[in-house]
């Protein structure tokens, strides 16, 4: 099987579906690229080229850059989604999300329980999230976790080029809004993709490793490190399961809930500060549904609770990172 | 533009169905029949109507706070709006919405919406959904005086000329955004040229008089419907009441409102108009008046009917299918 | 001592602020009413009353009324206690916040860090919140669980009159941006308040009812929910430890934890939705930190995964009432 | 406006700093030095300069993600703006902030801020603050074209006219946002009629000219200090290099950044203008940019050897005090 980026893989679902079904559009901040410059059209795709091509290949009344107002890209993409569209919305970073609040948990979440379940709102919006880059406080959170209390939404986080995929193009054909958060540090990260359109289901975690002595849950990058951590691990003889969720919401309790009834142990590991967050969520929820199977107190490995720093080395030290949770999986071993 | 005779009595059918909508349910909440909170458009019926009777089932519109008018005339049942309001599992949005969400999508009227400037981007939305299909459909978002200061509607304003939607903004300033002045509020010399500034035409109209409206409306939406980007509507009204229904009106000068409804009430001035040119005669409208109230009086009768919910399905409709 | 309403108590506090200290001021839509029209100036004192008199009493450089522009009245505020003021801001309702979310969470928030401590940001901004009184999805939501997972933030949940005042002068005299989320339910609620000012600490619960059977933490109106529903349970022989934290960040941990020490059996209690909310931050929180003095499953008893619905009996199927509150007592120690 | 040669000396000394501050750094970012996103003002610094040098510290400012030229016009130290994009403990903001982020509240400057119109109601407060406190203080917010079409902005200036708050927008056009074109991105005729029906005067310069920016911004800002409310600065200007450092640029015709380096360049435009005039002599100005280089080696060479953070610190400067 070809081996390909995320940013390719992404880019591929969107061509699946563009071609695939004509109520498909794009809209966004430099999406394309070029508009009113002296230059190239379509030159940009999107700050990180996810989207390129789009424009050259379906035209401009399917690919529509827009001025930077992003609460009238998100409020235009849920209305032409009321009215019978697919709109496929960027957010560049999904740090701008506070600009376009209103629009995504108080109108695109709500219609359809307001309107007595007689709308549908197929919209997708895209963002880039999470920390690494030195972009410093206002470009580098994570967000999905404040967007998974929000019903009315389904919230994915790809850690592969894979999942990336199969969940974008299941993303677009879903019936209800999806916020699609893809880590900044994983455009780049590769794995083998089919060429053909195929869809990744919501609700359904990956469990990338297999293990016995304790489960580990983690999001988008962070199943990385907590891989590499588990693969350390190993030769001290401790085994873990691995699990990826892939959305946020719906969530795969049953997946969870299995694993730690059969290991007792449970470390989940985001990189989002402490507070109100999917650790807690997910440490809430096995502290109420598997208690009895619990064998030690559960650990949460976090950012801590303070804005993303600038410089790398209090970035480093900011994000879990695979000591931290070889640490904490052995804290829940002792 | 000249109304046949069938289209003035439809619209004024429309006026005096919104009206008496309004005058009722402000009964019925003081009945403790309607719960939460309810803003009544009583005096604006001549702009929802001058509007949305250029429109078909195939346009959009999108409303605030203050949307039954809109509703109403954008072809809601006027029994299961009412249904709604009431809280009956059988409302037009089964109970979950009450009056600030009244929404028919199959009417293309996409919510009444509690966030003020949360309307105008999802409208531009509609609009490039008609434009991206091609059906020459075009898409009006109404809003207030007050909203017309919210960040969103100016968003959606550019965007709308940048992206050449078919959109429509009518502006419905009616003097007041809650307890706040229009004249203070709003920092320009006057509302229209502000928009206007933004690249679309803005025809302004006098929102006591149906024709007006009825006029200028028809000039924005054919800018629109014709590929020439968006347009916009400037109404200068008046509303009757406080902002919600129980609003003590302390910022307002007494007597002002029964001034008002005596001086500019639309549905008096479209009786005047109409009958003084020999347009319609007094019984026909006063046979609309009459079928006007039976049908109030029988969506209160039915509302009063309807069936509560008893909590059980609080959890349904969120999603389409959560998975 | 002098019995006032939740709405009196704010009042009082603003009233006794303003006095005190000149760099005090107060922004917000309709705090005084009446500008620009034909009948009475400072009729309205925001839709709840809170404010009334102020523009009467201290004029109006200091109460300032604006246009509806949320993100202008928030940023205009942080950006003036940046600039050396103390202004209160009002946002009507916290179901609002969307529309200002990003000058709340991206700048004031992160002012102090990103500018390397060098700034300070006091700000207050206060907020309607909660359900109740059947206005439907997009004027009853608690917002509170998502701005405690922000940091720079401090958010402040008062569920009485007494505490509110105190809480709030505290909040006024605090060098940080301060959140304040006032309960719909609770303007009318009464108890003694002393005419005189006083500060409440921040990160001090309190803990209104006691007990040795377990330990029930819950926030704003739902302290008063859960208060009635223990006392019922007394004629059963149940008692239990009611903990009413007061600010969710700065968060009691201590007060939790002692008390799970000696009650083994914890139950939190949020009227937002499931996920990522406060009940999981807590009880994640006691699962790692006081495993091993638990008994038995945390109960967590919360508003399903759901907007607020408008009509009367689906909003009172949403809200948690005492009767779900003793369930999960009882479940707890079944 | 007639400046003193002292006066002229200072501003080509601040432009020329600013100049070499951003030609500097893209090598250092080249050569890995300097971490994260760095957008660079080169080309518009007669902007900055013209507008900051009617202001004194009680004054204040907040700018964009391209901040570095507003924060030099405004006063703050070189040397520690530097050690901040190096990410120095010893930066101005302890190396927390970075290129996005710099700011010096004690010089009035509120930051560099990386969210598209987070700044205009940030500064608007600032203003409101100097007016109740009445020391005739001003307060001046940046922003891009691009900037002007966020809704932030639009609500910060109408709010400025009601509160009548001593504001200053300065708006300057560089032709793009990222890699759109501001011809696309605002559908309005111009920039300035747009921003002026909002209620205040906006005043248009040529902004690589910084005669005539220090003049209509001097007229700008004297109508806000003298309690007449906003007013606005609008230039047309040019980017000269890519919207981030690292920018292949595909959106722009080959050669016309160097274009506009050989004819745009507000430094260049000045010294002719002054020695055309017999204002100030080369040698004058000769020794100003033998000066700055200096300056900008100077702290080049300190932040490489300025102390780096070793992550102990990473939870310190969230709260004046947590509890
Ligand atoms: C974002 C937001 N801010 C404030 C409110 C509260 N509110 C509801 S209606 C209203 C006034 C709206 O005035 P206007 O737009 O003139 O409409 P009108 O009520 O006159 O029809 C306000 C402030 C809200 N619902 N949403
Ligand atoms: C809310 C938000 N949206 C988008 C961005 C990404 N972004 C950063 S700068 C920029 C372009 C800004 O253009 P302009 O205002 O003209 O300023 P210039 O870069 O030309 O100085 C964009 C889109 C952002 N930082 N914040
Ligand atoms: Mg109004
Ligand atoms: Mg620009």
């Amino acid at each position: 099987m070809p081996v390909k980026t995320m940013r390719d893989a992404l880019n591929e679902a969107l061509f699946h579906e563009f071609e695939r079904d004509p109520t498909v559009f794009a809209i966004g901040e430099d999406i394309a690229g070029g508009r009113g410059g002296t230059g190239e059209l379509d030159c940009t795709g999107g700050v990180f080229g996810v989207t390129r091509g789009l424009l050259t290949k379906f035209g401009e009344d399917r690919v529509l850059d827009t001025p930077i107002s992003e609460s009238a890209i998100v409020g235009a993409a849920s209305g032409a989604a009321l009215a019978g569209m697919r709109p496929v919305a960027e957010i560049m970073f999904s740090s701008f999300i506070g600009v376009c609040m209103d629009q995504i948990i108080n109108q695109m979440a709500k219609f359809r329980y307001m309107f007595g379940g007689k709308s549908k709102c197929p919209v997708v919006v895209r963002f880039v999230c999470g920390a690494g880059m030195s972009a410093a406080a206002q470009h580098s959170h994570t967000n999905y976790q404040m967007m998974t209390s929000v019903p009315g939404l389904k919230v994915v986080v790809p850690s592969n080029a894979y999942d990336a995929k199969g969940l974008l193009i299941r993303a677009i054909r879903d019936d209800d809004p999806v916020l699609f958060f893809e880590h900044v540090m994983l455009f780049q990260s590769e794995c083998e993709v089919p060429d053909e359109a195929y869809e990744i289901p919501f609700g359904e975690a990956a469990m990338p490793r297999e293990g016995d002595d304790a489960t580990v849950v983690a999001f988008g990058n962070m199943v990385n490190v907590c891989a590499a951590a588990i693969d350390a691990l190993e030769n001290k003889g401790i085994t873990c399961d691995l699990i990826d969720p892939r959305t946020t919401s719906p969530l795969d309790e049953e997946t969870i809930l299995e694993s730690v009834e059969a290991t007792g142990r449970l470390v989940v590991v985001d990189e989002s500060p402490p507070r109100c967050g999917l650790t807690a969520d997910i440490a809430a929820m096995v502290a109420q549904k598997a208690f009895t199977a619990l064998k030690a107190p559960i650990q949460q490995v976090t950012a801590p609770h303070t804005p993303v720093p600038f410089a790398p080395e209090l970035e480093r030290a900011y994000l879990p990172d695979a000591g931290k949770v070889q640490a904490a999986i052995e804290a829940t071993l002792a | 533009m000249q109304l046949s005779e069938q289209a003035l009595l439809r619209a004024y059918r429309q006026m005096k169905l919104i009206r008496e909508f309004e005058e009722r349910i402000q009964r019925e909440i003081m009945l403790g029949q309607i719960p939460g909170f309810t803003h009544v458009y009583s005096g604006q019926e001549a702009n929802a109507v001058g509007v949305c009777e250029h429109l078909s089932d195939k346009d959009y519109i999108i409303s605030t706070h203050r949307g039954h008018g809109h509703c109403i005339a954008k072809g809601c049942d006027v029994k299961d709006m009412m249904k709604e309001l009431f809280g009956s599992s059988e409302g037009l949005c089964k109970g979950r919405g009450g009056s600030m969400h009244v929404a028919d999508i199959s009417k293309g009227m996409l919510g009444a919406n509690g966030i003020v400037g949360g309307g105008p981007p999802i409208s531009v939305g509609a609009a490039l959904a008609c434009k991206l299909r091609g059906d020459g459909g075009v898409s009006v978002s109404f809003s207030g005086d007050g909203s017309t200061n919210q960040g969103t509607t100016f968003e959606a304003m550019n965007m709308a000329v940048v992206l050449e939607a078919p959109q429509v903004f009518v502006f419905e300033d009616n003097g007041y955004a809650e307890n706040t002045g229009a004249s203070f509020s709003t920092g320009c010399e006057d509302i229209a040229s502000r928009q206007a500034s933004f690249g679309f035409p803005v025809f302004s109209a006098d929102g006591t008089d149906f024709f007006d409206v009825y006029d200028k409306a028809g000039q924005a939406i054919e800018h629109a419907r014709a590929g020439n980007g968006p347009a916009g509507v400037y109404t200068k009204v008046d509303r009757f009441y406080g902002h919600f229904v129980g609003d003590p009106m302390g910022y307002r000068a007494k007597g002002e409102t029964e001034y008002l409804k005596e001086h500019k009430d639309c549905l008096k001035n479209f009786r005047a108009r109409t009958l003084g040119a020999e347009l319609l005669k007094a019984e026909q409208l006063d046979a609309i008046d009459e079928d006007v109230m039976t049908e109030i009086e029988a969506s209160v009768a039915a509302s009063r009917e309807a069936p509560r919910h008893d909590g059980s399905l609080v959890e349904e409709d969120v999603y389409v299918s959560y998975a």
